[in-house]
């Protein structure tokens, strides 16, 4: 695990600092980003600080960058969990000239250099437009909500919801908060099922978390029915990590959305490496097939996050299926 | 704690015997000591809690509900189990919601390969191990624990408040904080099967919480832990060895929550990072309403066992009656006082 | 006389820097029964811990009939050895009578009822374990339902049961640390009886007092400590009462024994009396008292006596304001009281002394100065401050003015010896200079010495012109009272002046009017020798 | 709980005092009482942390670092303080980390405009209210904390963990869990300001503390504190306002904790949804390992505060010296295990 900071080789030297803060570790998608980001570091010699984490805390970040600031950071990269308390901190980097590529959120408010993330609304929608098509409009759809405080989770679940209101009046949804829990999630869906037992579909918000709870639970209940027959309940995940991968190969779940953990780690250390070297980008189309948009605070580079159903499972572009360890 | 005396405790305290007067005991007798009956005081509530679950939905005295229920308490009534026992000891542990997780990803990384899976292993044991392995490292958690807090005498409350951290640390370095899947089936087992229509868990729960309760009423040993949480050096007095007994029950506590680990796994099918993750609240929440007391030498395995089935039912009628997902949690906090309040009443006892 | 039962030799038990006991030793011979007496703190609660194996003497050794006494630690071996009662509770309050009274043994049964432990996995069966408590019980005459939380009894019925559990053990030694402090006139004699029972069988017994006169009713020989050291063994029927005390003291001459300390009031008489500062009128607290009218007039020191069930004590905490009475008033200096608000009692200058030091007088961890200037942290400073120089000297003149053995004003009031903290809360209660003191069994624990100081200390504060309630039933206390009214069942049953004899107020406590009783005679032994 | 003390004790043996001449007693006013400075027990711990902090980086010892250690600590210091005032009281309250941040939004919810921003409030009141509103917020659940444990004499530690949930739960409902981010500008100055060179927010932190510490040294209802936390009964019947001077207690803790999140907000720039979120365990940690006894009636606040520091160094140093983030959490509990270690050696004294 040691060699975090050690990206520093001679090589790196000369180059800017780079911050970096991870916002946790306890998690499979942010371990794939911290991987990803640790691979280029010391393919590309990147000179950075020691890499910090903040455990999910917005408190424990904002120590943290005072110290990449006290240690003559160029440039950071953070994954703010809490967009709003963020705010300060970055008019204090602003102030100081430091710019901040924020990886997976969009601070409300508070200047960034580049936002580097999927759009989080765009998956509730693609969620909700695949399980309406599957269902054909019809049914009954539970889906696990992560943590009310979370932008993130709050995004898909207003997308997933106004889309299904607006698309799919038909289907019924069943919307549970599981504080990104997957025990929680795992006993509201027995409950759910306990009430509707001719529920079709899951969507849910996170499949690092509830993936391996919900498909024990549906295989214990008898439930987990191969894609394709009779009684399978569809199941759309998020993330794309390479469990949801070996799940779609096997049936069990239809389908995923792939949030790339990968091209968050390349892009959050480019835009960083720009903005130490004083490059200023525009909104508009990119070079790497994504949409760089105008914030009121600063700039956003929308990297897609494709849906991987049995059809493209195998691609190789995918992280999920290049991911080391 | 500070026993206010009123007009009627004193009335109590004149009608109470004399021993110079045989007849003026009497009273005591014939009066009902509801304090006794304080492990049955969420009863009520969980009587309170059916009808409403009844009307709210015909889902809810469905079997397969019901059983759902029971399986979804299994996990943590362990931890309450073990908690229980440690708190009528007069000592605390919060470091059981780390044991939970941290059990399973020590036995993992004993026996899974080096190499092969995702999940990279020491693989210096065979498989069939890490049930063992796992309860083991529990014992050991809970022997250092004792060691901390009985030998060098350190405050048990932040001893095992640091524990908690560090494990939860050590579990995140250890699975470099990924959800291991590869699990064995031996270890899977236990949590996911079922035995006479009903989750193989849900029986090992009611056994121990039998044995346990058993032990409690009947054995001497077991009365001696209600003597160390009432009155340490009474106990000691009377030839109870205080320390001995302490730090077994800290290491069965510990023990209790590995094995509780290996429930999780088998039932949630894999051993994520935050296996148990902020339970500890809900722990000392389903202990303490359940008639355990803080201070020690008070309460019962089957009060508690009625504070863990509180806690899960809450959550089961507010999801079948479908909250609002943003009133979920004040509602869910409502009614714990709720109950709180109800079983005081109920038990007609003031909680110190 | 063969070997002795035990023999403490060269003992010496530190504690911090204070020496608890320095070389000391004792020897009791088998079937002997041995008092050890000495003042407050002169280290008899600390050797108890050592014979009986809760604490490790730092230097010196105890055998147990020739054999050297068990390891610290390995309970079992040494409750076969010795049994205690000791001076702090050890009973565990949450749980029933019975199982208190078998704590550690509750499934060992009948036949072998004497030894520690039984099988691990015996199940224990509770019936039969109430029933022998009740059997146990009934031999002391203490009539409780053994299924009864310890936490419901009296404090008389909870030391019995520690004594009933004490002697059942069936070993051949038993230390009683001052077991009768907390029982009556009955009780005492009950215990009594019980210990010559068992005497006759051949158990010695090891037997603290500050009740001289128990020690010449029951033991055989006398050891008395004095700072911290052994200063003589003798039979009990060669050492007379001063010569006794003079040993404890170490001062020759020993003035005023305990049976004498009514001489303080040398020459009082009803002229001295002043207005009254203290009305009681039809007071009622339903169950313990019913309509009570009671005066203390001002230089007045009135003795308020009463078996435990007789109600005293709770009508001495209405009028202190711990209890709201249902019915009647108490005035103070003419104005009267809000019924059941002790700050307002206190301000309007009433002093009081709890009954139970431990649980109502004393924060044991805090600083001794702390604890005796609680009642009046608002005359330690201005707006509401309290100024740590002037708490220190006021707390010493406390200290002097009660003479209170205690390393320094800041010690913690828990390492003092229990009748230093009986002090600590009796100048806590005079620190206000209450127009009217309260003071419920105020020599509780307190060796012959302090005691006699006490009761003068309070005779002085009536003289000063005040006035003193005694709430007592310790013939000692209330010798020194001008008048004593005696409580029976929740009513004044009788007020007898000074002067009156201890066969009458004894025969008033127990209910009995008529004063041509023979059966008190031992009460008045006890109380009033000499 | 046996204070026993064996250092030097042979040597003044000689001297000792004995119990019956007074004049002997001199000599321990002599010797130094270690038990008395276990407040001053972590300050060794503190010294350590700051060598290994120089000599980790030199970026330790700047005034910007150090200055920045002293902000970050501010919130939790408040609270800190307000448990500590609790603990000692006897008490205990843990819905102080849902106060910190539910008594923000209810304010934004009374002044903010009903339309125009994301978040929508009832506009009921003037923006300038702000502050008051959240600190009145934080009095009325202190208040009611105080009704549920003193006249309804609910157990105090279960009560507030229902409080802390239903709370969190009210904030979530209130702000539908959004982060509220045009915050007024009163309501954002203390938190965001700088007087002479520090913080505001430091300055107010210290004046709190000294007047706190300072009360409970030289005041009369201060003082009233430990006997009431020593032992209620007594307090009692030597005339103090036992319910009285509690209830204040926890109405000041909660309007503390409420003032705390006036500072958090004005530091981070607005309120999310989850302020406070988990910091009832650093509080404890802090409040307890800075040798406030959790059964009440010892400690200072000097202690609770070199509690905050210690837990906010090992934080900072641990970031300065590069810990790897797989081993940062272990790391953490490891400290801290170490500090009490560290700090009971120091005091000499065994923790409860
Ligand atoms: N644990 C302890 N820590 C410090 N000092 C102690 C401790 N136990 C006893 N002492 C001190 O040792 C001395 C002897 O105390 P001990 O309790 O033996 O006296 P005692 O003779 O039983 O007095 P009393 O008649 O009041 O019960 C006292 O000065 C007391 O303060
Ligand atoms: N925490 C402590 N620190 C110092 N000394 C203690 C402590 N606890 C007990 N002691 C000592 O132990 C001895 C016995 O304590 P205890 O409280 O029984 O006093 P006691 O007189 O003599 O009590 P009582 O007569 O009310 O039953 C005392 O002398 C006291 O000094
Ligand atoms: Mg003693
Ligand atoms: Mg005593």
């Amino acid at each position: 695990n040691r060699g975090s900071s050690t990206g520093s080789s001679s090589a790196a030297a000369g180059k800017p600092a780079i911050g970096i803060d991870l916002p946790r570790a306890d998690s499979d998608f942010w371990n794939s980003y911290a991987q990803y980001l640790r691979g280029d570091i010391s393919s590309q010699a990147l000179n950075t600080l020691p890499i910090s984490s903040s455990q999910n805390d917005i408190t424990k970040l904002v120590a943290n960058v005072q110290v990449f600031e006290n240690t003559g950071a160029k440039a950071i990269v953070m994954a703010p969990q809490d967009t709003g308390a963020i705010a300060s901190t970055l008019d204090q980097l602003a102030a100081k000239n430091i710019p901040v590529v924020s990886v997976d959120t969009r601070p409300d408010k508070g200047k960034v250099y580049m936002v580097v993330r999927a759009d989080n609304r765009a998956y509730g929608t693609k969620a909700c437009q695949f399980l309406g098509q599957q269902l054909h409009g019809k049914g009954k759809v539970a889906e696990f909500e992560g943590d009310l405080t979370s932008v993130n989770g709050r995004d898909r679940s207003e997308a997933f919801a106004s889309c299904m209101k607006q698309n799919f009046p038909g289907i019924q949804v069943f919307p549970l908060t599981t504080n990104w829990d997957g025990s929680v999630a795992s006993s509201k869906l027995q409950t759910t099922l306990a009430q509707n037992p001719d529920l079709n579909g899951i969507y849910m918000q996170a499949g690092g978390v509830f993936l391996q709870p919900t498909l024990a639970l549906l295989q214990q209940k008898g439930l987990l029915k191969p894609a394709g027959t009779p009684g399978h309940i569809t199941i759309i995940s998020n993330d794309g990590i390479p469990q949801e991968f070996d799940a779609i190969r096997k049936g069990q779940i239809d389908a995923t959305i792939s949030q790339p953990a990968d091209l968050y780690a390349k892009y959050a250390l480019f835009y960083a490496e720009a903005a130490a070297a004083g490059k200023t980008f525009q909104p508009g189309p990119t070079d790497h097939g994504s949409t760089i948009i105008q914030l009121p605070n600063g700039l956003e580079d929308q990297l897609p996050a494709p849906l991987v159903t049995k059809a493209n499972v195998d691609d190789k572009s995918l992280w999920g299926n290049s991911v080391t360890g | 704690m500070a026993a206010t005396t009123d007009a009627g405790s004193t009335a109590s305290g004149a009608a109470a015997p004399s021993a110079a007067t045989a007849t003026a005991a009497a009273p005591t007798g014939r009066r009902i000591d509801l304090a006794r009956y304080r492990d049955l005081s969420l009863v009520p509530v969980l009587l309170v809690l059916g009808v409403i679950g009844f009307i709210v939905s015909p889902a809810f005295l469905t079997s397969a509900n019901l059983l759902g229920v029971a399986q979804q308490s299994t996990e943590l009534s362990l931890l309450v189990l073990g908690e229980a026992l440690i708190l009528i000891t007069g000592k605390m542990d919060l470091s059981l919601e780390s044991t939970i997780g941290v059990g399973p990803v020590v036995a993992m990384w004993l026996v899974l390969p080096s190499h092969g899976g995702r999940f990279q292993g020491l693989g210096l044991l065979p498989t069939w191990t890490a049930i063992p392995l796992c309860l083991l490292t529990g014992a050991l958690i809970g022997a250092v624990n004792g060691f901390l807090i009985l030998k060098l005498r350190l405050n048990g409350f932040i001893v095992t408040l640091g524990g908690l951290t560090m494990l939860r640390g050590l579990q995140v370095a250890l699975s470099q904080g990924q959800s291991i899947v590869e699990v064995p089936n031996s270890f899977l087992y236990l949590g996911e099967t079922s035995w006479l229509g009903a989750p193989a868990a849900v029986w090992i729960c009611l056994v121990l919480f039998a044995v346990g309760g058993a032990a409690l009423a009947w054995l001497r040993h077991g009365r001696a832990l209600y003597a160390i949480g009432g009155n340490a050096e009474a106990a000691r007095t009377a030839g109870i060895r205080v320390d001995r007994i302490t730090w077994s029950v800290l290491v069965v506590g510990s023990v209790l929550a590995a094995f509780a680990g290996v429930l999780y796994t088998g039932h949630y099918g894999s051993i994520s990072a935050d296996q148990g993750s902020g339970w500890i609240f809900q722990v000392f929440a389903a202990t303490v309403i359940g008639g355990v007391s803080l201070n020690g030498g008070k309460g019962t395995l089957f009060g508690a066992l009625t504070g863990v089935l509180t806690l899960q039912l809450v959550v089961n009628v507010m999801t079948l009656a479908g909250v609002p997902p943003l009133w979920n949690q004040f509602l869910n906090g409502a009614i714990i006082i709720v109950a709180l309040v109800i079983s005081r009443y109920a038990s007609g006892e003031k909680q110190e | 006389m063969g070997v002795p039962v035990v023999e403490a030799v060269g003992v010496t038990k530190r504690f911090g820097a204070t020496v608890a006991l320095r070389e000391a030793g004792i020897t009791v011979e088998a079937g002997e029964s041995h008092a050890l007496v000495g003042r407050n703190g002169a280290g008899k609660s600390t050797l108890v811990s050592l014979l009986t194996g809760l604490q490790q003497p730092d230097a010196g050794s105890i055998r147990f009939a020739g054999e050297p006494a068990p390891a610290v630690g390995d309970t079992a071996a040494w409750r076969g050895k010795v049994a205690c009662v000791y001076q702090r509770s050890t009973v565990v309050p949450d749980l029933t009578v019975a199982e208190n009274l078998f704590l550690n043994r509750q499934s060992v049964n009948r036949q072998s009822s004497n030894r520690q432990g039984g099988s691990a996995l015996r199940p224990i069966r509770w019936r039969a374990l109430r029933a022998r408590a009740a059997e146990l019980l009934a031999e002391y005459g203490v009539d409780v339902d053994p299924g009864a939380r310890i936490a419901r009894l009296t404090v008389e019925q909870r030391q019995f049961v520690e004594i009933a559990r004490a002697l059942s053990f069936g070993a051949r030694f038993i230390v009683l640390d001052e077991p009768t402090a907390k029982l009556d006139a009955r009780g005492i004699e009950r215990l009594f009886a019980k210990l010559r029972e068992l005497q006759a069988q051949g158990v010695a017994f090891l037997f603290i007092s500050h009740h001289l006169q128990e020690v010449y009713d029951l033991c055989t020989r006398v050891t008395v400590f004095r700072d911290a050291r052994h200063i003589l063994t003798a039979p009990v029927a060669e050492l007379g009462h001063d010569a006794l005390v003079e040993a404890m003291t170490g001062e020759s001459g020993a003035p005023a024994p305990a049976g004498t300390v009514g001489m303080v009031r040398a020459g009082r008489s009803d002229a001295g009396r002043g207005a009254a500062l203290l009305e009681v009128d039809g007071l009622t607290l339903p169950g313990s008292f019913a309509d009570v009218s009671l005066t203390v007039c001002a230089g007045e020191v009135v003795g308020l006596a009463g078996a435990t069930a007789s109600g005293c004590v709770q009508l001495g905490e209405t009028v202190a304001g711990l209890h709201r009475p249902r019915g009647g008033r108490i005035a103070v200096g003419g104005r009267g009281l809000r019924p059941g608000d002790i700050p307002a009692a206190l301000s309007a200058g009433v002093g009081f002394v709890p009954e139970d030091r431990h649980l109502q007088g004393l924060v044991a961890n805090r600083s001794v100065a702390e604890n005796a200037t609680l009642t009046v942290t608002d005359q330690l400073g201005p707006y509401g401050t309290v100024l740590p120089a002037r708490t220190r000297a006021f707390a010493r003149r406390m200290i002097d003015d009660l003479d209170i053995r205690t390393p320094d004003a800041v010690t913690p009031v828990a390492a003092l010896s229990g009748g230093n903290q009986q002090k600590v809360v009796v100048a806590r209660a005079l620190a206000t200079e209450p127009r009217v003191l309260v003071a419920i069994r105020p020599t509780n624990g307190v060796d012959v010495k302090s005691k006699e100081f006490l009761l003068g200390r309070f005779r002085r504060h009536a003289d000063e012109g005040h006035a003193a309630l005694i709430v007592s039933d310790e013939l000692d206390d209330l010798r020194g009272c001008d008048r004593v009214v005696a409580m029976f069942h929740g009513r004044v049953a009788a007020e007898f002046p000074a002067g009156w004899s201890d066969d009458q107020v004894v025969a008033a406590m127990e209910g009995l009017t008529t004063s041509e009783q023979h059966e008190t005679k031992e009460r008045s032994a006890h109380g009033g020798h000499d």
